[in-house]
């Protein structure tokens, strides 16, 4: 039973952002980017305390705190970290922060706005360091919910559409998700919500088999699991950039990280029943999204077919049960957030300056805004999986491991990279070479200011790229046990 | 860690970091750009050359296990195995291909500061260079076939990169998306093989994988994995099928023409046959596919340059033809003279492009009749290029490609004969009747002015540049092609040094012997020559060939053998087509599913609705009667349920 | 005796009392209605107490309770009808379905 | 005597109710007098019930009981007053010469509802249920500025006068069978006679009076004209305060004798599944916004009964838990309407257009007191409905819970509708500020800081009302 430590901290630095942003007057929008910028600053540097202190070597759940909160219903706020979910809270401060900066030029209702996103960020943190299957939830629900709003007032395309649309999927998953959790906890018996202790007992085996599919769709959905997808793309087209950043780079991560804490943890052998399901809905992912994706004319959603096509490669690599596959899926998670985060902060500089994504109506930008083109080109190579970007060795792993569960699968997938390849080169090439279009307007190329934050995360992509050690050496342990639970 | 190992990193370290140095810093300042790539290049260029000097030239072998010569560190944890270690391996075949590169790149780098003077983007382009400098010799020093596969991924990108350098008109940007994919393609193959390997290894060190194929019981499909892996080559050395990306390539700047799509890059398909030779030999079946598949393409690709007007596709289309013979030289089973082969081509093509980029630069204009007219013999360099550089490509003796091809053939009598050997001299021959049609085409226009409408549009010869266009300039374009004409010379006695450190196995092949095979060969090279003399060189040619004469063959071999047609109408239009039917199916079926449910709902609340119809009494009645309802329920099971 | 009778009876004013309130339109009928059902309560109340043995005292004092109710839901019930017919010049429950849906 | 000051809240009630009836007396600003009574007697009562708060007596011969449970039901029944008096604030919407009559039969509804809570004995709790019931009765119709607020009132009085019938048929059965109105000897008598479909026909009966008070299947219809016709302070007080009576009755009855496995749970669970599908797929399509949250109320009361089903401890913890919170963040959603409608006609959805810049507080209150409703952390509603699955879940009602939770997200649709309403909508016509009196604004964020922090930390409230919950026989 130790107290609140630098967990608790790190989720209270948005709350506090929060609480001091709804102080300053509106008419400061000055003011109000700058705390929000802090609070980003500040996460980053909690973030980065939790990094130094944690210990790569030791295996299991770390920083741990444990403080009970409503003790009649074995509710506690109990935190923890290990190898799977530090990276994801450090992928989450990097997409805050540049996802703040990004923001930079936003001039309508600016308090609001990043009101709503420190609270959607502070949801984010709780739920990756929650040990508690309540608290869970709570977050996950907070981190889900103030989409809506951040959608449909700044938003574009059809925004109040997929807002909507974005929110009912997700909270009909999480409808899913309450009723399975639930009975988890009367099937432990236990009275204690606590997810370590839930994992430690034995479910009976047609229960595992019964409830899995609730926890592993619920979850799903806001991973972007085919065919409950389409909220996704459609959601993201509708979003503001930064928005788009958080829940593609961030938001769609919480899904699998459910999947992998709560329906695999717990459920382990509901999980091998279903894994070969789930392996094929998966790979229906990869491949479905990238024949999508290849005829579309919007950048926004190319990107957000592409986005279900990786969160496939996360979905077979938990499928597959294996170290490497879930390594793999483990590190997708991360290099995929910054991934689709630079993306979207790519197409975003050019959504302001052209108004129009659809890559008929650009073309040739690399000549007027060669910076800002350089950004979506490397994203969309690092999306491709070229080498020398982070995402080749997480896809590696998972073919790896794929290709030992399954190897028919591990071949459909790998073959189906010719057609990310096509799609990827159609959008750099039809958008970002050719005759630019005379009837456009080209402005000055991205600002240093603005091409801050997308060159943090190019950064992050290329020095994981060049030595994925860096964050494997951190991931693989916390998959041993893993494996061990799935045993 | 050895010298040698540091020089060879060093020799990696210092491309990478001129490319990020200009790309970051200097791709608005021309000048440091290229002095900052250049010196990365000598770098390199010294290192390697120590390289070739510690370990070649002593010819420090590499055993299996391997010896001293794979230094590595782990960098992929992976599931049952020690994990991928990357790092260098140093043998002969690494050192002397390294050195290869580094000339060439910085030649080519010395001759692009002439030739793309005044370029937009000047600076750009010196980075990818370095970038593709970098790559390629990661690729060729790379001791684990994992790391070998990412800069055999990152090569790819600069090609993708510098054929799509002038990216604002249409034609380079569509070639650079074709090759990219295509060679992803022969990649996908590639990355399976590997995979497999590692799945079943758990290592990928090439020492090791080489042990494991040719070990007893190998843990894994040799033929398999090898067939994989040489998809892989195909689509990088534009092999069989996947060729149509390279002429279509030419693009690109000449120079990077001359540097990736012929000398260096399209050979690192054959380089990396050459590196797991052991494995291949393991699967002689797949070994003799790929004998005939290369067979096919060289004679196919000669036909092509039998009837293109384009300089650089007849470059190209040779360039194909080349890659085959040495993949036959190595199919056959003799490393040596696959590689003898390599290295002679990298010089001597890439001769012949800049060479050929001489003329273009001064004409402006790639079309070989057109450079005809714009005085040719005034660009002495050019010209003296191109005839070297023929000469050594259509193999007459004593230029280089001579004693290469001749070992090639040679190994070919050895092991295959036949028909395939027939074909493969005849090959020999046509390969000299379209070089020495294109060195008549190109240079002997004035003896046929005579012959020639008269009325043809006369180019407004050498354009606006041309005027400040310096004298240092047109230096460095003159030296590089000199240096390599002489290189033309000399390479081709490098034979029996090939044959001792890289077939060590046949000791047979010792220096090259020549024999009735060459003499056959001089023959029909000669034979070659005439016909081309006959129909393009002499006053008055009608400078039509035989082929163009019959306009079905004209068309046929013009059109890469109708093979793009036939890609455009089944595969691209397949997918297409399938992206198509997903879209539709994602945006009506999906979708429209979930707003069907959406809608469903909002009705039910209408229907739900008109329960409430604003009557008292039918409130009351419902109310009361599910009350009685219950009742009844109640008396009927005896209140349990 | 037994009071299955009285219950019958009871049971039976209820019934009436309920057909009333639901068919009849007038409101001032649909009040008597309901005023039926209230009595079969008492009678029922008061039956079932005297008759099973019970203090039959409990059973009376219940009833004059329900009396009292009756008569003050009744009062309040009217007072109610007259402000609707002053409004409206009608107390047909049929005209007051505007509130719907 | 000391045993008498328990009944401190009762006292309180009596003095206010005489203050009030003073206030009227006055010919001169009788509606502001009135009010102040009404706010002064409020908080006496708030600190009485406060003050008694963990008090157990027994008065008038058992039949009044006062102990935890009967206080904390008190205690939310006194905030439910006084936030209601808040919200009349002046009386809009009611006919002029009765404005200052609303507190007082405010008043006498919350003195019945107080006499419901402490009853334990079954004629003084129909009493309690009808005193409660018929001041309303009388207030509703007093409806200005709608045309349809007697229809209304007809409505509620019909339904509930015979609901009321049906009511004392059943308890004229109970008595029949038990011999007694006193809940806890028919608890000693009920349970041999648990078997019998007689007596479980006579409670269900019994229950309905309730049922109609909480406005559940079948006994809903009334609810939606009700919340429509009445003014926004009555139809605030019929919607936060009776409702946690009847919840608090709810539990105290169905605690009465061990029901579990017969044929009315069964029909308890239908009615809540029925409440919650066709609350939440009925007021998508509603345009008035009471309206709208009458029907949220019927689909809310479902979620209630989902707990009460579980007939356990726990359900009836998670029961009178949820009713405070759902009277907290119900009366948080009132006074937004009734603010936005301060001339006291209805208020339609396009009447929040553009609110947030109109009066962002009023905005972020509905936002808060709506995800509320929907269940949305990190509001209260969300651990509420928590409790509520997590007790229907322990007796296995798995198709009960999965239910409520797709109920869950269906209602989060039109809660949307609404949000979206205030908050990206812009306002036709020149936008008009809403003025918010000084009590206004601290009452916002009074509710909407309560909705938060019971949200996060709900520990103390749960601990009283799990006490309460043990507390029933």
């Amino acid at each position: 039973m130790n107290g609140p430590g630098l967990l608790t901290l790190l989720v209270l630095c948005p709350a506090v952002g929060l609480a001091a942003i709804l102080a300053i007057p509106g008419r400061f929008p000055k003011a109000i980017k700058v705390v929000s910028a802090l609070t980003g600053l500040a996460t980053l540097l909690v973030t980065g305390l939790i990094y130094a202190k944690f210990d790569p070597a030791a295996s299991g759940k770390q920083l741990l705190e444990q403080l009970p909160w409503i003790p009649a219903v074995g509710i506690e706020w109990h935190n923890g970290v290990d190898g799977i979910s530090l990276p994801l809270l450090v992928l989450t401060s990097i997409v805050f922060f540049t996802g703040v900066l990004v923001m930079w030029e936003l001039k309508e209702r600016v308090k609001e706005y990043f009101a709503f996103m420190t609270l959607l960020v502070t949801g984010v943190f709780g739920v990756f360091m929650s040990l508690d299957l309540f608290f869970f939830l709570f977050f996950y629900e907070v981190a889900v919910l103030p989409m809506y709003l951040l959608i449909a007032v700044w938003g574009s395309t059809r925004k109040e559409y997929g807002a909507m649309k974005l929110t009912l999927y997700l909270l009909a998953g999480t409808a899913l998700v309450v009723p399975a959790a639930l009975a988890v906890y009367w099937a432990a018996g236990l009275n204690t919500f606590d997810l370590v202790r839930l994992g430690s007992v034995h479910y009976g085996h047609t229960f595992q088999v019964v409830v899995y599919p609730f926890l592993f769709v619920g979850f799903g959905i806001l991973a972007g699991m085919w065919p409950l997808h389409t909220w996704s793309p459609v959601g993201h087209v509708a979003a503001p950039t930064a928005v788009s950043m958080l829940h593609a780079g961030v938001l769609m991560k919480l899904g699998a990280y459910g999947i992998i804490r709560v329906a695999m943890t717990v459920l382990p052998e509901g999980a091998h029943t279903w894994a070969l399901a789930t392996a094929i809905l998966a790979t229906v992912n990869i491949v479905y999204g990238a024949f999508v994706a290849l005829s579309q004319t919007d950048l926004k959603f190319v990107i957000g077919f592409s986005s279900v096509s990786h969160m496939g490669i996360v979905l077979l690599g938990l499928s597959t049960m294996s170290q490497d596959g879930i390594n793999g899926a483990v590190f997708q998670m991360f290099s995929h957030g910054i991934m689709t985060a630079l993306f979207f902060a790519a197409v975003g500089f050019i959504y302001d300056r052209y108004h129009t994504r659809d890559m008929t109506r650009l073309g040739g930008l690399s000549r007027y805004v060669p910076v800002a083109s350089a950004f979506f080109i490397v994203a969309a190579l690092c999306g491709a999986g070229v080498p020398g970007f982070s995402s080749f060795w997480a896809e590696l792993l998972v073919f790896l491991g794929t290709l030992k569960t399954y190897p028919v699968l591990a071949w459909i997938v790998v073959f189906a990279l010719a057609v990310t390849m096509a799609y990827t080169m159609r959008a750099i090439v039809v958008g970002f070479f050719g005759a630019p279009h005379e009837e456009l307007h080209h402005p000055a190329d991205i600002s240093l200011f603005l091409a801050l934050p997308r060159g943090i995360l190019v950064g992050v992509l290329l020095v994981l790229g060049f030595y994925p050690r860096l964050i494997l050496d951190i991931i693989d342990p916390a998959t041993r046990v893993l494996i061990g639970v799935l045993k | 860690m050895t010298g040698t190992v540091l020089a060879a990193l060093a020799a990696q370290a210092a491309p990478f970091l001129a490319c990020a140095l200009v790309l970051i810093f200097l791709r608005g300042r021309p000048r440091a750009a290229a002095g900052a790539a250049i010196a990365a290049l000598t770098v390199s260029f010294a290192a390697t050359a120590l390289l070739v000097w510690q370990v070649a030239v002593p010819n420090v072998a590499c055993g299996t296990p391997p010896g001293p010569c794979v230094t590595q560190a782990l960098w992929l944890p992976v599931q049952g195995g020690a994990g991928l270690a990357f790092g260098v391996i140093l043998d002969p075949l690494s050192a002397t291909m390294a050195l290869v590169v580094a000339v060439i790149t910085l030649a080519v780098m010395v001759y692009s500061t002439g030739y793309m003077h005044g370029d937009p983007g000047f600076g750009r382009y010196f980075g990818f260079l370095a970038f593709f400098g970098w790559a390629m010799l990661g690729l060729v020093l790379a001791s684990n076939l994992l790391q070998l596969l990412v800069f055999w991924e990152l090569v790819g990108l600069a090609s993708f990169l510098l054929i799509g350098f002038w990216f604002e008109r249409a034609a380079p940007a569509a070639a650079a998306r074709k090759a990219f994919i295509m060679t992803r393609v022969g990649d996908v193959g590639f990355l399976l093989g590997v995979l497999l390997l590692i799945r079943a290894l758990g290592v990928a060190t090439i020492p090791d994988v080489i042990a494991a194929a040719t070990g007893p019981a190998p843990a894994f499909r040799v033929p398999l994995v090898a067939f994989l892996l040489l998809m892989g080559v195909i689509g990088k050395s534009a092999q069989g099928p996947l060729f149509t990306w390279l002429p279509d390539a030419m693009e690109g700047p000449t120079p990077v023409s001359a540097l990736l799509h012929s000398a260096t890059m399209v050979a690192a398909g054959v380089f990396l046959v050459a590196r797991l030779h052991g494995l291949f030999a393991a699967a002689p079946a797949v070994m003799h596919g790929l004998l005939l598949l290369a067979l096919v393409t060289a004679l196919a690709s000669a036909t092509m340059a039998m009837v293109a007007n384009d300089i650089k596709r007849v470059l190209a289309y040779s360039s194909i033809s080349q890659l085959s013979y040495m993949l036959m030289g190595l199919a056959a089973g003799s490393v040596a003279a696959g590689f003898f082969h390599l290295t002679t081509h990298a010089g001597f093509k890439a001769l012949l492009f800049l060479a050929s980029g001489i003329f273009i630069h001064h004409a402006h204009s790639n079309d070989m009749r057109e450079i005809a007219e714009h005085e040719p013999l005034s660009q002495k360099a050019g010209v003296i290029g191109l005839v070297a550089g023929s000469l050594a490509l259509a193999g007459v003796i004593p230029f280089a490609g001579y004693f290469s091809k001749e070992a090639v053939l040679g190994a070919m009598g050895e092991h295959v004969g036949g028909v395939v050997l027939a074909l493969a001299y005849f090959g020999a021959g046509l390969t000299a009747y379209y070089t020495f049609r294109m060195v008549f085409l190109t240079l002997r226009g004035a003896a046929a002015q005579a012959h020639r409408r008269t009325d043809a549009p006369t180019q407004p010869g050498p354009a606006a540049h041309e005027e400040h266009f310096s004298k240092a300039a047109h230096a460095a374009m003159a030296w590089p092609v000199l240096v390599l004409a002489a290189l033309t010379l000399v390479l081709g006695y490098l034979g029996g040094f090939f044959a001792v450190r890289l077939s060590p196995a046949l000791p047979h092949e010792g220096p090259f012997h020549v024999g009735t095979g060459a003499v056959v060969a001089l023959a029909l090279v000669a034979a070659g020559i005439a016909l081309a003399w006959y129909e393009f060189g002499r006053a008055g040619a009608l400078r039509l060939g035989f082929a163009e004469r019959v306009p079905v063959l004209k068309s046929f071999f013009g059109d890469n053998w109708y093979l793009d047609r036939l890609y455009n109408a089944t595969v691209v239009r397949w997918t297409v087509a399938l992206s198509r039917a997903a879209k539709w199916n994602d945006h009506t079926v999906l979708d429209g599913a979930s707003d069907v449910v959406a809608q469903g709902t909002v009705w039910g609340g209408r229907i739900l609705a008109m329960g409430q119809n604003g009557f008292v009494q039918a409130y009351v009645a419902v109310a009361i009667s599910v009350v009685a309802a219950l009742g009844i329920w109640l008396m009927r099971t005896g209140g349990q349920p | 005796m037994n009071p299955t009778l009285y219950l019958g009876f009871a049971t039976l004013l209820f019934g009436i009392g309920l057909y009333g309130l639901l068919q009849r339109r007038s409101l001032v009928a649909m009040l008597i209605s309901l005023e039926l059902m209230l009595a079969a309560v008492s009678v029922n109340v008061v039956a079932l107490t005297t008759l099973t043995g019970h203090d039959a005292s409990m059973g009376q004092v219940v009833a004059l309770i329900l009396v009292g109710v009756a008569a003050s839901e009744t009062a309040i019930g009217l007072s109610l009808f007259v402000a609707i017919h002053r409004a409206s010049h009608s107390i047909d429950v049929e005209n007051l379905s505007e509130l719907k849906g | 005597m000391s045993r008498w000051l328990a009944l401190l809240p009762e006292a309180a009630l009596v003095v206010t109710g005489l203050l009030i009836f003073a206030a009227l007396m006055s010919d001169r600003h009788r509606e502001r007098w009135a009010r102040r009574a009404a706010e002064l007697g409020g908080v006496l009562l708030l600190l009485a019930c406060l003050l008694t708060l963990g008090r157990s007596v027994e008065v008038f011969w058992v039949t009044y009981r006062v102990d935890v449970f009967s206080q904390y039901v008190k205690l939310a029944i006194a905030v439910g007053f006084l936030v209601a008096v808040f919200i009349v604030r002046d009386g809009a919407g009611q006919r002029d010469d009765a404005r200052g009559e609303i507190f007082f039969f405010l008043l006498t509804s919350a003195s019945g509802l107080m006499v419901m809570a402490s009853a334990v004995e079954a004629v003084a709790l129909y009493l309690g249920l009808e005193i409660a019931s018929f001041s309303l009765f009388v207030l509703v119709p007093l409806r200005d500025r709608f045309p349809l607020g007697k229809e209304a009132g007809l409505k509620f009085l019909v339904v509930g006068l015979a609901a009321s019938a049906v009511t004392l048929f059943g308890l004229s059965i109970l008595i029949g069978l038990t011999g007694t109105t006193k809940l806890d000897e028919m608890a000693e008598v009920l349970p041999a006679l648990a078997g019998a479909p007689a007596a479980l026909f006579g409670l269900a009966l019994f229950l309905s009076g309730f049922l109609f008070k909480l406005a559940l299947f079948p006994f809903h219809f009334w609810a939606p004209d009700v919340y429509e016709g009445a003014s926004h302070g009555v139809a605030a007080f019929v919607a936060t305060a009776s409702k946690v009576a009847a919840v608090a009755l709810l539990c105290r009855l169905l605690a009465l004798t061990q029901l579990t496995g017969t044929a009315l749970v069964t029909a308890l669970a239908l009615a809540a599944a029925i409440s919650m599908t066709l609350g939440n797929l009925v007021a998508i399509v509603q345009r008035d916004l009471k309206r709208m949250l009458a029907y949220s109320a019927i689909a809310q009361a479902g979620y209630i009964a989902v707990g009460l089903v579980a007939f356990t401890h726990d359900g009836l913890a998670a029961a009178l838990f949820y009713a405070v919170l759902y009277l907290l963040m119900n009366a948080a959603a009132f006074l937004v309407v009734a603010r936005v409608g301060a001339d006291g006609a209805n208020v339609s959805m396009d009447d929040l257009r553009g609110l947030h810049r109109r009066s962002p507080l009023l905005a972020a209150t509905l936002l808060l007191a709506l995800f509320a409703l929907a269940g949305v952390p990190p509001t209260s509603g969300f651990i509420g409905k928590w409790f509520l699955f997590r007790a229907a879940m322990s007796e296995g009602w798995w198709w009960l819970v999965l239910l409520g939770a797709i109920n869950a997200t269906v209602s989060v649709y039109y809660y949307l509708i609404v949000i979206k309403h205030a908050y990206l909508l812009p306002a036709e016509g020149e936008e008009k500020p809403v003025a918010l009196t000084f009590g206004d604004t601290a009452l916002c964020y009074g509710l909407s800081a309560a909705t938060l922090i019971l949200g996060v930390w709900p520990t103390l409230l749960y601990d009283w009302a799990s006490r309460a919950a043990a507390n029933l026989p």
